[in-house]
């Protein structure tokens, strides 16, 4: 019987990809570098309302299967829709940032793969089985090795790409190994078929086989959160990256990472989470305390990024492994846990692409005083040293105090109302879980975590000591054939003040992000 | 309630507004309080019959509360009138004292708070607002101690001053507080009720009269704490006569003598009260005769005399006591202003620079001697009738703290005789030593000397009039109910019954014989060698004297260096070990990070190793968990 | 048949798999490790696709899903090795030698002392 | 919305507004529009006395509040936008309202004040006035926090020479500090599935073992904010460098943070944990007035004496809590409110004489009775308040805590009452030492530059001068009011 | 010991055989062949276990293009024909663990499954046949398949931009 397909759920995955051709096609035909950017950009927006308006709709389940129709394989309910939304948004704002970057890369293809990776991340917020959700994952993914490799003349940016290459693979063969494993044990590959295969026993020799597998899935897909054992990837990557691309791992592929772990362990697991509960709290310890630690010691921008992010994907874990770990192994504790973890991610990304932002338009704008003369090309320039951004606030006060808040967010301090809040939901459902020590660590680590973003907040407002060079006047910069171009500042601009003012506004009304979350225990 | 309150006002005045530092204005502001305090302290004297209580609550701490309360009797404003009057005399004698002095104005205003704070302890009806007038007369000491901004030690004195009171004070804190707990509330009425009816342990009592003992000691200079009176005359003159002659150091006799039940119901106290008194007796009278400077031999005799009235108290002769405090009020006062003409006339403290002033300086010299006679004892003279009333009922006392008691007066009466006499010589006769012309000084500081004069010479005669034993006698609460109830725990009871103040008869020869042996020798070392210090026959217990028996050195040693060098040992401690600790953490944990940081210098492979390796490492535990 | 055998082939394919990846030094030789795994992982999903249909009643019509996933693997190892590849290259065509181990995970300087001199800040 | 209500959120938004304005106004109408708002939050504050009677919500709660705004903020956090002022909370209000408005006007009449100072004056006044009037554990937390990056900034930014470093233990000490608060407050909001301080007092719904835990926290917690003894280094460097109005306000007002939540929150909400660690929070409160006193007698410089005198002070005002009495708790409250003032003050003058002369040194400074005679005359008013001299403010917060301490009886409880008043001897020897050392003696070689006194210096110090004496004389001011909540607490810790 | 598993064995051991020759030869095309004779021993174990459309895919994708793929990249990165010593790095980390998983992963398998048998499905047309799959694969996993598409254009895209510097990047003339 043919099978009947629900193209309205489809809806946002058809446009997504829909926007990825259509960026090689206006690249073919207009050859203009802004038409491309609009052209995405306006795609990536029609996709974020298009999943905001299915997610409204009633939830919408299509690629069943037969016999047991509950495990679908694309499901459209509304943690879906809010998942597809931010993947959109996300896209959007990094499209921004690119207004800089995108002038020494090759524009149509730098949308398109944007778009698809893009792609990726709308379907993977629909799917619910492992093949699916590998596949979504690896359009996710594959977009970003390229990405990574696209400042074409430096060595830095190739060794970032074949170190993401080859601990991305590695890491997909040891889950796609661990899935294999679970097919194997149970024969199920739904999330909701799997969970119903193991809540009912599976047959008594294959328990050892099933955790395992279990066990090597989540090892993957924790991968792709840069938790500690597999976090070593992170900093080369990021600080090899494009700034806009170093930003868009950081939070998109971040997310998608978050997002394939809460399905899996949240849908997929639930009846054995004592077993992979564990292993998620002690990543969970692991990742805070390294990435808080070894932050302390950075020199470089996006390096000290590269690793607050890995402490933050900590902070994201803990309360799943608390909720997995704690006693009380209710269903509502469950979505308590769940809801934390997403909130904690929805606030986080905010503010994370906040701080991109601000470095994306402070490195790029003629602010800096080492920006090299020799690379002219603006799609060459990386984080740079911590050092370099002293005395910045003088030149661009309303930048710096952006990306002063988005530090102080993700410390977690008041002014950065969204990241304090942040803090307080985590706290609270570990305390909620009966984890209580896990949140003496959480708080251990909020403070290291301040010890070293307050000291690049200051930087920026120390005083320019005399013995550097004055900061590189603007006009010779930009050089004869490198006119900025009205779309480079602006777009960067809108793009940082966009994400800030979203930043602020949830800081002050933090319950909205929390119904959002609230959904999706189901 | 207003008694304290007019002084206080005019103090506040002189001390704050501006416009009043204008030194006309401010002797104006300073004399009026002190005349107006004086006027208010006789009027209420004559008015009053029976003692009145008045008291408004303050504020309430828990169920404790703490009420403004003023009571007023007799005995209060006797001693009140005293004050008045010194502090009138002072006034007046600092006005012309301190003519060149620019810090005038702040010293009229501190000497009317310090007056305020006097007449707030004597009729102070709460523990709490005794406590407030005590400290705040610790303060003004200490600030007019150090009023005299040329002279190098005077900070260094002020300081003692107050550290030395303050610690005895600790002591008062927590007797006070012990009472007030223990009692229930702070006012002293319902104190004493608790005393006498027996509501309180005699233990607490015994630690709460320890405990208040310490902080008479400290006030009034006994011997423990005795040894910042001394330094103290670093003070301007008017001062020392004020402060440290008349009535500070008398408010802890006055407040032993307000308590009294407390005292005498603990068992253990008032034996050492007599004990503290005779060593102190000896002490300052010893170390009297050595001293050179005037103003310190009359410091040490202010210790000694002190002691007489504490010495009293100790044997139970309160009215006598309080008699005595009243007559050395006067005369030493009446000393110490003499003593200021003298010194503003030679320009040194030293007696070694006087000498032949008997001529220049009549009226100083007439007053200065009716002033040494009254120390003395010579019978038409006040001093006389109060001291002998004291050794009369110290003789009658059962029991060997009486004895002791006695024996030390007796002697303190020669050795008093002799130091007295011999300040006498040498100030006023011998041949001249200083080269300055010596005067008269100016009416408005003579006329304070002979108005004092008056009263060390005659008060001794109001003592015969019957009517001043009972207003004498120790405030008897209104409702003083269970005195029947211990008829064992009050030995002291009879003895105040017939207070006799004065009595003829055989007794009173023992006293004025030591007097004239006294005066006898001192005549006769001092004939022999006009010019030198008779002290010299002291021979080798002089330097021992001289030194105050080495106590000031002790102190030091025993406390102030001791304290010094473990602060700085605490705070060496406290940088060191406690700051060490958060630094080291703060920095341990940076190297923490260094050192996981090196680890992730490496190339790629250790990523995949580390990739591959945790995989197996979960799936293991997995494994292993799920088989077990 | 019995399924033991070839889940035992996979899991040695599994194992010289990873040896390889951790043991060459050259990207290449690392890439042909990385496919062994993808097979071994093939061999395990096409093996249990048959026990699966035969031992497990329940997954009826689920049966042949090993062998679709297989499928999707070897799309996806193919498209992986097609830009491995070319980011290999970009390496050895910017650095000369596509040895693996010389790739540097954390910037070679020594890091920072914790604080520099105090600065004065200037705040209009 | 009654009266009271509007002048509540007034006392909150007024200052908020001002943070946000100040900075982008240009320098000088900046710092006087700054000075302007926080006069009226002052005006808010004392008004907020009217209508006393207010809406008493719950009579039988033990936590009355006279005006009270109740609001969803954020549910799914517990958070609740519950602010209300009482009998304790009112005076630190007004205090705060004080000192702001007094170190704004000092800023006004300096030539080197700058606007971004005031702003960030506003932004920690709205952080101190929020936590005082917080009814909500979560709120509370909030504006615990709010306070931290405006005081950092300050100490950061227009500190002394060694800044850098003070204001960095300074951030990080506190954040720990507050973020043991946080596990201590989800610790009993997770138990007592409400987090509103009004429900909470009395420790109704929490079980033993919840209240013993979270009181370790809340003590955690407030004694690194008041700093108590082992946890106070961060204090003599942070005030050693904050510029003088930090200092002010740091000293003035901060550190009553933690002794305001220490009553609030861990004798309110957790009363049987209060009980139990009683002794120990006496013995180290009597540590740090016998440390405190000691480290100050061997200091050298003004500023850092003055800070450890703080932490002498505060082991009186921790001891009066740790009693647990009312007698202890009202202690408490008036110590603070002493404090504040007198401490203040102090700093006010430590600045003026370290602009005037340079250094702080206390070898350097000497014979300012000479060269600047107002100066000296008020220093050592000031330091004889804050010897604790009876008839000023200082007497009664140690006196009877001392007192609540022997109330207890037992002979442990008496050795600390004992030790505290040999401690009050020891803060009046390193006192006097000051004075001498600084005012008396001969003139130092160090140069006095203005001699006398600037309108804005009396101006900004008379209103503290007049209260340490109006308060000296009649504590009821400050007491008062503080009667029936006190009882409630007390009545809650037995005792 | 059917005649299927006789053929399991032979052919598993071919493959393991050549997977260890892959990971320890000295000479880098002579990787890339034995790579293609374990892969086409893995091809003819698909057979055995009736995955018919499978083994084609593995022939014809694999062993087509892949390792064609590898040894193109071999000649572009001019690797020396004849033995080349440096090519390995030290052996323990990686023994260790790749021994560990092994075993490991070998161990568990034959905890699981012991020697139970299982016979092999004969469904009408073959149970691995084309048809069959290809009405499975696109009744209910279409959605998969279309996002692969998009996958591989990206992967096409990608390997095109990364490869070719010049692509894209001469903007430094008119803009393009």
């Amino acid at each position: 019987m043919t099978q009947a397909i629900d193209h309205v759920a489809l809806l946002p995955a058809y446009l997504a990809a829909g926007t990825a051709l259509l960026a090689l096609l206006t690249d073919l035909a207009v050859a203009r570098r802004a038409a491309t950017l609009a052209v995405t950009a306006a795609g990536a927006a029609t996709v974020a309302v298009a999943a905001w308006a299915v997610g409204t709709g009633p939830v919408r389940d299509t690629f069943c299967l037969a016999d047991a129709p509950a495990a679908c394989s694309f499901r459209a309910d509304p943690t879906s829709a809010l998942v597809a939304t931010l993947f959109a948004l996300l896209t959007l704002g990094v499209l921004g940032l690119s207004g800089y970057a995108v002038r020494g890369l090759p524009a149509g293809e730098y949308c398109f793969l944007l778009a698809a990776s893009m792609t990726g991340g709308v379907v993977l917020g629909y799917s619910r089985d492992l093949i699916t959700l590998v596949v979504a994952l690896e359009t996710l993914t594959l977009p970003l090795y390229a990405l990574v490799g696209l400042r074409r003349r430096s060595v830095d940016s190739a060794q970032g790409a074949v170190t993401f290459f080859v601990v991305s693979v590695v890491s997909v063969a040891v889950t796609l190994l661990g899935a294999a494993l679970l097919y194997a044990a149970t024969g199920a590959v739904h999330l909701r078929a799997l969970a119903a295969a193991l809540a009912d026993g599976v047959p008594g020799e294959l328990t050892t086989l099933a955790s395992a597998g279990a066990v090597l899935v989540l090892a993957g897909l924790v991968f792709k959160v840069a938790a500690v054992p597999f976090h070593a990837w992170a900093p080369a990557t990021y600080d090899g990256a494009p700034l806009p691309i170093a930003a868009y791992l950081s939070t998109t592929s971040k997310l998608g990472g978050v997002v394939a772990v809460v399905y899996v362990v949240a849908i997929g697991l639930q009846p054995w989470l004592d077993v992979v509960g564990p292993a998620l709290a002690g990543f969970a310890v692991l990742t805070m305390t390294v990435g808080n630690l070894v932050a302390l010691r950075q020199r470089r921008m996006v390096r000290l990024l590269a690793w607050s992010s890995v402490a933050q994907a900590g902070y994201i874990l803990a309360p799943l492994g608390a909720f997995a770990v704690g006693t009380g192994r209710t269903s509502d504790a469950l979505a308590l846990a769940v809801t934390a973890t997403i909130a904690y991610a929805v606030f986080y990304v905010m503010i994370e692409l906040a701080a991109f932002g601000s470095v994306v338009v402070l490195r790029g704008g003629a602010v800096m005083p080492a920006v090299s003369l020799a690379s002219l090309d603006r799609s060459d320039v990386d984080g740079g040293e911590i050092e370099q951004y002293r005395g910045v606030a003088r030149r661009s006060p309303w930048v710096a105090a952006a990306f002063t808040l988005a530090l102080v967010g993700l410390a977690g301090l008041p002014p950065g109302l969204a990241g304090l809040f942040a803090k307080i939901v985590v706290v609270r459902s570990l305390l909620g879980g009966g984890a209580g020590w896990l949140a003496v660590i959480v708080a251990l680590n909020a403070v290291i975590g301040l010890a070293y973003y307050l000291p690049v907040a200051v930087r920026l407002y120390g005083d320019r000591a005399a013995a550097e060079p004055a900061a590189v006047p603007a006009e010779r910069v930009a050089g004869p054939g490198l006119r900025p171009g009205w779309g480079a500042p602006l777009w960067s601009g809108l793009a940082l003040a966009a994400t800030t003012v979203v930043a602020i506004v949830v800081g002050f009304a933090p319950q909205l992000v929390l119904d959002a979350a609230a959904l999706v225990a189901g | 309630m207003l008694l304290p309150a007019v002084p206080f006002g005019a103090a506040l005045a002189g001390l704050l507004l501006p416009p009043l530092r204008a030194r006309a204005a401010a002797a104006v502001l300073g004399i009026a309080g002190a005349a107006a305090a004086l006027l208010l302290a006789c009027g209420l004297l004559v008015a009053l019959d029976q003692p009145s209580e008045q008291s408004r609550q303050l504020v309430r701490f828990g169920h404790l509360a703490v009420d403004f309360g003023v009571r007023v009797d007799s005995a209060a404003l006797l001693v009140a009138v005293a004050v008045g009057v010194v502090a009138l005399a002072v006034q007046v004698y600092s006005v012309s004292y301190l003519d060149g002095d620019e810090g005038y104005p702040a010293y009229a205003a501190q000497v009317s708070l310090f007056t305020a704070a006097m007449l707030l302890v004597v009729v102070a009806g709460d523990l709490i607002v005794l406590l407030v007038g005590w400290e705040v007369m610790g303060i003004c000491s200490y600030l007019l101690i150090a009023h005299d901004r040329r002279l190098p030690e005077a900070p260094g004195a002020a300081v003692k001053a107050f550290l030395v009171t303050r610690v005895g004070d600790v002591g008062f804190w927590l007797g006070v507080i012990l009472l007030g707990v223990h009692t229930g509330s702070f006012r002293i009425a319902d104190v004493l009720a608790a005393v006498t009816g027996g509501e309180l342990s005699t233990a607490t009592l015994t630690a709460a009269g320890l405990l208040l003992l310490a902080g008479v000691a400290g006030k009034s200079a006994q011997f423990p704490l005795h040894t910042w009176l001394p330094d103290a005359m670093a003070g301007p003159t008017p001062i020392s006569a004020l402060i440290h002659a008349a009535t500070m150091v008398a408010a802890g006799v006055y407040v032993v003598f307000r308590l009294y039940p407390v005292f005498s119901y603990g068992d253990g106290v008032l034996p050492v009260l007599a004990v503290v008194a005779a060593v102190t007796m000896l002490l300052g009278a010893l170390a009297a005769t050595a001293a050179d400077d005037i103003k310190r031999v009359l410091a040490w005799s202010t210790v000694s005399q002190l002691a007489y009235m504490v010495g009293a108290l100790a044997v139970g002769a309160t009215a006598a006591a309080l008699f005595h405090l009243l007559t050395h009020a006067a005369f030493k006062a009446l000393l110490f202003l003499a003593a200021g003409a003298v010194i503003h006339a030679v320009g040194s403290n030293l007696m070694s620079a006087m000498g032949g002033l008997r001529r220049p300086m009549p009226v100083t010299f007439w007053s200065m001697t009716i002033g040494l006679g009254a120390l003395v004892g010579v019978p038409p003279l006040a001093g006389f009738w109060s001291k002998d009333a004291i050794l009369h009922s110290a003789s009658g006392g059962a029991g060997w703290a009486a004895g002791l008691v006695f024996a030390a007066g007796l002697a303190t009466v020669v050795v008093t005789a002799w130091y007295a006499t011999r300040l006498w010589l040498r100030t006023f006769f011998g041949l001249s030593r200083s080269e300055a012309t010596a005067h008269d000084p100016p009416p408005l500081m003579a006329w304070p000397v002979v108005a004092l004069a008056v009263p060390s010479g005659l008060l001794g005669f109001v003592a015969l009039s019957d009517g001043f034993v009972d207003r004498l006698s120790t405030p008897v609460p209104a409702d003083w109910t269970g005195a029947a109830a211990r008829p064992d725990a009050l030995p002291a009871q009879p003895v105040l019954a017939d207070q006799a103040l004065v009595h003829a008869g055989g007794f009173v020869l023992l006293p004025l014989a030591a007097a004239a042996v006294g005066i006898a020798a001192a005549w006769l070392v001092w004939q022999r060698d006009p010019a030198t210090d008779p002290a010299r026959a002291l021979g080798r217990l002089r330097p021992v004297f001289e030194r105050e028996f080495y106590l000031d050195g002790f102190q030091d040693v025993l406390v102030v260096r001791p304290v010094r060098a473990l602060a700085r040992a605490v705070r060496r401690a406290d940088e060191s070990v406690v700051d060490g600790t958060v630094e080291g953490t703060g920095r341990g944990t940076v190297s923490l990070g260094g050192l996981v940081a090196r680890a992730h210098r490496a190339a790629l492979p250790r990523a995949v190793v580390a990739v591959l390796a945790g995989a197996l490492l979960a799936g293991l535990a997995a494994t292993l968990g799920a088989a077990l | 048949m019995h399924p033991v055998v070839p889940y035992v082939v996979a899991a040695l394919l599994f194992g010289i798999g990873g040896f390889g990846v951790l043991r060459r030094r050259n990207a290449i030789l690392l890439l042909m490790a990385v496919e062994l795994m993808l097979n071994s992982v093939n061999l395990v999903l096409v093996t249990a696709s048959a026990t699966v249909r035969a031992t497990l009643a329940a997954a009826g019509t689920a049966a042949h899903t090993g062998q679709v996933f297989v499928l999707f693997i070897i799309v996806i190892a193919a498209a992986e090795v097609g830009v491995g590849l070319a980011i290999v290259l970009q390496l050895y065509r910017l650095r000369g030698s596509a040895e693996v181990d010389t790739v540097p995970l954390a910037d070679p300087e020594p890091d920072r002392e914790p604080e520099p001199g105090p600065e004065r800040v200037v705040v209009r | 919305m009654t009266a009271g209500q509007v002048v509540l959120i007034l006392t909150l938004a007024v200052p908020a507004a001002g943070a946000v304005a100040v900075p982008l106004l240009p320098d000088r109408v900046a710092r006087i529009t700054g000075t302007g708002a926080a006069g009226l939050t002052l005006l808010a504050s004392v008004l907020l006395y009217a209508g006393r009677g207010g809406t008493s919500l719950e009579p039988a709660a033990p936590v009355r509040p006279w005006h009270s705004v109740r609001g969803d903020w954020a549910p799914g956090l517990d958070l609740q936008f519950h602010i209300g002022v009482d009998g304790i909370s009112y005076p630190l209000v007004v205090l705060t309202a004080l000192l702001t408005l007094l170190c704004c006007g000092y800023l006004l009449g300096r030539p080197d004040g700058s606007r971004m100072l005031v702003a960030l004056l506003l932004a920690a006044e709205v952080g101190i006035v929020g936590t005082f009037l917080a009814l909500d554990l979560v709120l509370f937390f909030v504006f615990f926090e709010v306070v931290l990056l405006p005081m950092y900034a300050m100490i950061a930014i227009w500190g002394g020479p060694g800044r850098r470093a003070a204001a960095r233990k300074f951030v990080l000490y506190t954040l720990l500090g507050s973020v043991l608060l946080l596990v201590g407050v989800f610790v009993v909001v997770a138990a007592a599935g409400t987090a509103d301080i009004v429900a909470l007092t009395g420790g109704g719904q929490l079980g033993r073992g919840t209240q013993l835990l979270g009181f370790t926290f809340f003590a955690l917690a407030f004694a690194v904010k008041a700093p108590l003894w082992p946890l106070h280094t961060w204090l003599p460097d942070a005030h050693t460098e904050a510029p003088t109005v930090g200092s002010v306000i740091l000293a003035g007002v901060l550190l009553k943070l933690g002794t305001y939540g220490l009553i609030r929150i861990g004798v309110g909400v957790t009363p049987e944990g209060a009980a139990w660690a009683a002794t120990v929070l006496g013995t180290l409160a009597v540590a740090a007035i016998v440390v405190g006193a000691l480290v100050c007698l061997a200091q050298t410089e003004l500023k850092r004496l003055i800070a450890y005198s703080s932490v002498g002070h505060m082991g009186f005002v921790l001891l009066g809590i740790a009693t647990g009495s009312a007698a202890g708790i009202q202690a408490a409250l008036i110590g603070n409110i002493a404090h504040g003032v007198i401490t203040g003050l102090l700093f006010f003058l430590a600045g003026a004489i370290k602009d005037r002369t340079g250094t702080g040194e206390l070898a350097a400074l000497g014979g300012l009775r000479e060269t600047a005679p107002g100066l000296a005359g008020i220093l050592g008013f000031a330091a004889i308040a804050s010897l604790g001299l009876p008839g000023l403010a200082g007497f009664w917060g140690e006196v009877f805590a001392v007192v609540a301490a022997i109330q207890r009886g037992s002979p442990g409880w008496t050795v600390l009452g004992v030790v505290a008043a040999v401690g009050a001897a020891l803060t009046a020897g390193y006192f006097l030492r000051l004075l001498r050392r600084v005012t008396h003696g001969p003139p130092a070689a160090v140069p006095v530059a203005p001699a006398g006194l600037a309108r804005i210096e009396l101006v900004a110090w008379a209103p503290l001068v007049g209260l340490t004496l109006v308060i000296g004389l009649l504590p009821v001011l400050v007491l008062g009011m503080a009667y029936g909540p006190v009882e409630a607490l007390a009545v809650g810790v037995g005792g | 010991m059917t005649v299927a598993d006789v053929l399991l064995l032979g052919l598993g051991a071919v493959a393991v055989g050549a997977g260890l020759c892959v990971v320890t030869t000295a000479h880098l095309v002579r990787a890339g062949l034995y790579l293609v004779v374990c892969l086409g021993a893995l091809a003819g174990m698909f057979l055995v276990l009736t995955a018919e459309l499978v083994a084609w895919v593995q022939v014809l994708i694999y062993v087509g293009a892949v390792v064609v793929l590898l040894l193109f990249a071999v000649m572009l990165t001019r690797a020396p024909i004849g033995a080349s010593g440096d090519l390995d790095r030290p052996g323990w980390p990686g023994l260790l663990v790749g021994a560990g998983a092994g075993l490991g992963l070998a161990a568990l398998f034959v905890d699981a499954y012991r020697w139970t048998s299982v016979s092999l499905p004969d469904g009408p047309d073959g149970p691995g046949s084309a048809g069959v799959l290809g009405g499975e694969l696109f009744r209910s996993w279409v959605l998969p398949f279309e996002v692969l598409s998009v996958l591989l254009l990206a992967a096409l895209v990608g390997a095109i931009i990364v490869s070719r510097p010049d692509v894209g990047a001469s903007d430094r003339g008119a803009e393009r």
